[in-house]
């Protein structure tokens, strides 16, 4: 079901834990629908130092939170900002078509970290043209 | 990754076949392989094969040979079971009374019945997932046509007041079909004392050859076919008859009931050892289903704050097989209708874990999986976000 | 009685499972035993070998490994399809068009939809079992919704013109499934360029085990699910998957349609071999069926003033297996329908003989059948009151 990719950032994840006073902090998800993904942000110079993440959720959502927080990991925000769902589960080798929905629950504790990071900075949060709150049971298949 | 161990702990998903079964089927493949439906000998001799699994399979549930028929497995005997009732009876009525807890194959069927007009109650269930016998009894109407309730359930392995539905349906003259594709083996059944009209079976699940079940329809139950063709079955199954199957489902379940109790005593023990062992170890984790009156080999537990579909992964890891009602690893990304109807909530389904025991578990086994479960609930936990607000909140 | 030789000529009804088969087989009855739907690796093994024979059945007729769905056999396969179309476009039309010498699985599956309110039209065929293709374009209505024509039939060999048939029904937008239970391994088959929309195989009729069979049903065609249940194949078909079953049909199609033409070329030898001897050595004997479009290992032959089933047991007692259209040995007592529908009167149904060669079969076969049989029905006609009539009456 899995690539080996996926199960390599499954298996051994990237990342994962939490960082104290962390410079901005992004939850989605709902228990309800399963799955809740945080981020933690630590950041200098308008450069993602450090990252890390917490993940309740399937196989490939770990994987996906592995995955996308190496590929920010010394990103401007805005290049952290464009990372896309799509361009995390090609990292990963492939999802499975009904998996696609757990990466993109790391797109959106992205967005939702940096944009705590600019208001805590005073910034205007950047605009998000998803709801990464909602059932994101729809997305995918 | 753990050594390569292998713990299957999968057995209410399907069993391997048991080398007796296979033996017994092999000479139906290449031999004796005539359909038993032509009149020369070799067809003759198919059809005696097929008489003795008959035989065997009416013996094991107290039925008469005549009320077996052969189907291509569980899922078919129950859809045969609700569509086959429904649309013979259609003109006395068109209610059915089932359970929420029941096997997809049943629900959907219901699901697809009632899109053709007839109606459909789903009794509710206790917190330890047995039936509310009283909502039964107050959903019969007298347009009510069939009950059919699960002998156990195979997520949970609560086992169902049988014989009392039983009683209930005669009184009020309604069909009763009970699905025992998880009972066979585990519990007595006998079809007449308990009052069962249809009974689904598929012998997969007690070591036999999966794509063969049977359906058992109590003598004067008329029903219409599902699959219709030509003669065979009496004329209320067309196919031509899968002779290794049924000979292998035959000698599957003469092996399966020939001693329940010792199997359920050595079965249980295990089981036991490795439940207790569980909630021991593993703080915040809680058992599914009815503490007693459950299948021997079953074990279902929730361990709080993470979710099964990466457990069952890292489980594969270290060679453990077992499943989940997590939604994230069903096709449908719902979690488990049984958890939600024993009224647990999303999260609490999410991180449930079935273990379920066969012949071949030891002791060795339990003992392996005691020793790498709670690590590895452990470091799902460390990744979980809902274990760290519980822990920071706690502190 | 005879020699102990066994001639088995009746492959039409089933074939033996062959070796290879077998063995591919074996290891997913014991070892490789995991349900294809967990997500662990022995589930995952499993998957794949589900796959892997999904894409050979669908490079067998050309369509895509997704286009593909794995059933219990024949007759379900012919259920679901006419059913599933049935249910699934009650509301654009409920007119269904077959013939009148379709398997059971269709006939009793579309005399099922005519009492659930379906409109069926059973166009007739030629005396050489030829659809009629006249009668078949002026039966079509605006309420159309189906037309199932078999590819080849089971009995008499003949083959159906089924590249216009698809034709015609895709100029008129109507779904068109046709029966290849026959047909797999003895005709060259491409569902695309014939414009197939849904076709059903049986593994057992081509060395592959009995119990499992598929259907094809093209992209983007909807039709109800006949097995409700869990979400195996796609969700279109509930009931865990017949691994051993299905690796064995994947297996059995890429052998049987490795060289369609060196196989026919080998069987219809033999077979005209059979038939000319047959028709020079036993006088007042008919074929029945095509003379050229017809299955290569079909003969299917009426040997006036006697009865099939007397016909049947002196050949099994001389080890020769066939079989018959005579009522007598039917179920029913009903003479064969697709006799009477090629326009036998009943007493020449009667006395039908069909052999239907396989693999296995020698010249040596051949030649002990063409020993044995004219005896054989002499001896009958020397018991039998229209033969003496006709001998007194000629003279
Ligand atoms: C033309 C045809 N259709 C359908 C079937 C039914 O297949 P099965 O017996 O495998 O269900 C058969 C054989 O019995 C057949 O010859
Ligand atoms: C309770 C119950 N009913 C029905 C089924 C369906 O049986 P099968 O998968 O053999 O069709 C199963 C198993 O999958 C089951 O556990
Ligand atoms: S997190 Fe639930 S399906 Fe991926
Ligand atoms: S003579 Fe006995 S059934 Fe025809």
């Amino acid at each position: 079901m899995y690539s080996d990719k996926v199960m390599d950032h499954f298996m051994n994840p990237r990342n994962v834990g939490e960082i104290e006073n962390a410079d901005g902090i992004g939850e989605v998800g709902n228990p309800k629908c399963g799955d809740i993904m945080r981020i933690y942000l630590d950041v200098e110079d308008n450069i993602i130092k450090d990252v890390k993440f917490k993940t309740f959720g399937c196989g490939a959502a770990i994987a996906s939170s592995s995955m996308a927080t190496e590929l920010i990991k010394g990103k401007t925000l805005e290049e952290a900002w464009r990372l896309t769902n799509k361009a995390v589960a090609e990292a990963l080798g492939g999802l499975p078509a009904i998996k696609m929905h757990c990466s993109v629950l790391a797109e959106g504790a992205i967005h939702k970290a940096i944009n705590d990071y600019r208001i805590k900075h005073g910034l205007e949060p950047w605009k998000d043209d998803k709801n990464y709150d909602d059932d994101h049971h729809d997305i995918g298949e | 990754m753990d050594s390569k161990r292998i713990v299957y702990m999968d057995h209410a998903a399907t069993t391997y076949v048991k080398p007796e079964v296979l033996e017994a089927m092999l000479p139906y493949f290449t031999e004796q392989f005539g359909n038993p439906s032509s009149v020369y000998t070799l067809g003759r001799k198919s059809r005696s094969a097929i008489e003795e699994a008959r035989e065997k399979v009416a013996k094991a549930i107290g039925a008469l040979p005549e009320e077996i028929y052969f189907t291509g497995g569980g899922s078919e005997a129950d859809n045969w079971a609700i569509k086959g009732a429904a649309f013979a009876n259609r003109a006395k009525g068109n209610h059915i009374i089932t359970s929420k807890i029941e096997h997809h194959a049943i629900l959907n069927t219901c699901e697809f019945l009632e899109k053709q007009g007839f109606e459909v109650t789903y009794v509710s269930v206790d917190e330890n997932g047995v039936i509310d016998l009283e909502e039964l009894k107050n959903s019969i109407t007298d347009k009510t046509i069939l009950i059919s309730i699960m002998f156990a359930n195979n997520e949970i392995g609560t086992i169902q007041p049988i014989e009392e539905i039983g009683r209930i349906a005669k009184e009020r003259g309604i069909i009763f079909h009970t699905d025992a594709v998880q009972a066979i083996g585990n519990v007595e059944i006998n079809v007449k004392d308990m009052n069962i009209d249809m009974l689904s079976l598929a012998a997969h699940k007690f070591y036999g050859p999966k794509g063969v079940g049977a359906l058992y329809v109590r003598k004067g139950i008329r029903i219409e076919n599902l699959i219709h063709g030509g003669g065979q079955e009496r004329k209320r199954r067309g196919g031509t008859e899968n002779l290794p199957g049924i000979v292998g489902l035959g000698k599957a379940i003469e092996l399966a009931t020939a001693d329940i109790e010792g199997h359920n005593a050595r079965i249980r023990a295990l089981r036991d050892r490795l439940l207790n062992g569980i909630l021991e170890k593993i703080p915040y984790t809680k058992l599914n289903g009815h503490p007693e009156k459950r299948l021997p080999g079953n074990i279902n537990v929730s361990f709080k704050f993470i979710e099964g579909e990466g457990l069952l992964l890292l489980l594969d890891q270290s060679g453990i097989y077992g499943s989940t009602g997590s939604a994230c690893s069903s096709g449908s990304l719902d979690p488990s209708h049984v958890l939600l109807a024993i009224g647990l909530p999303h999260e609490i389904a999410h991180g449930s874990l079935r273990l379920s025991l066969g012949d071949k578990n030891t002791e060795e086994d339990v003992d392996y999986v005691l020793d790498v479960l709670p690590k590895i609930v452990q470091r799902l936990r460390d990744m979980s976000p809902l274990y760290e607000n519980f822990i920071k909140g706690g502190r």
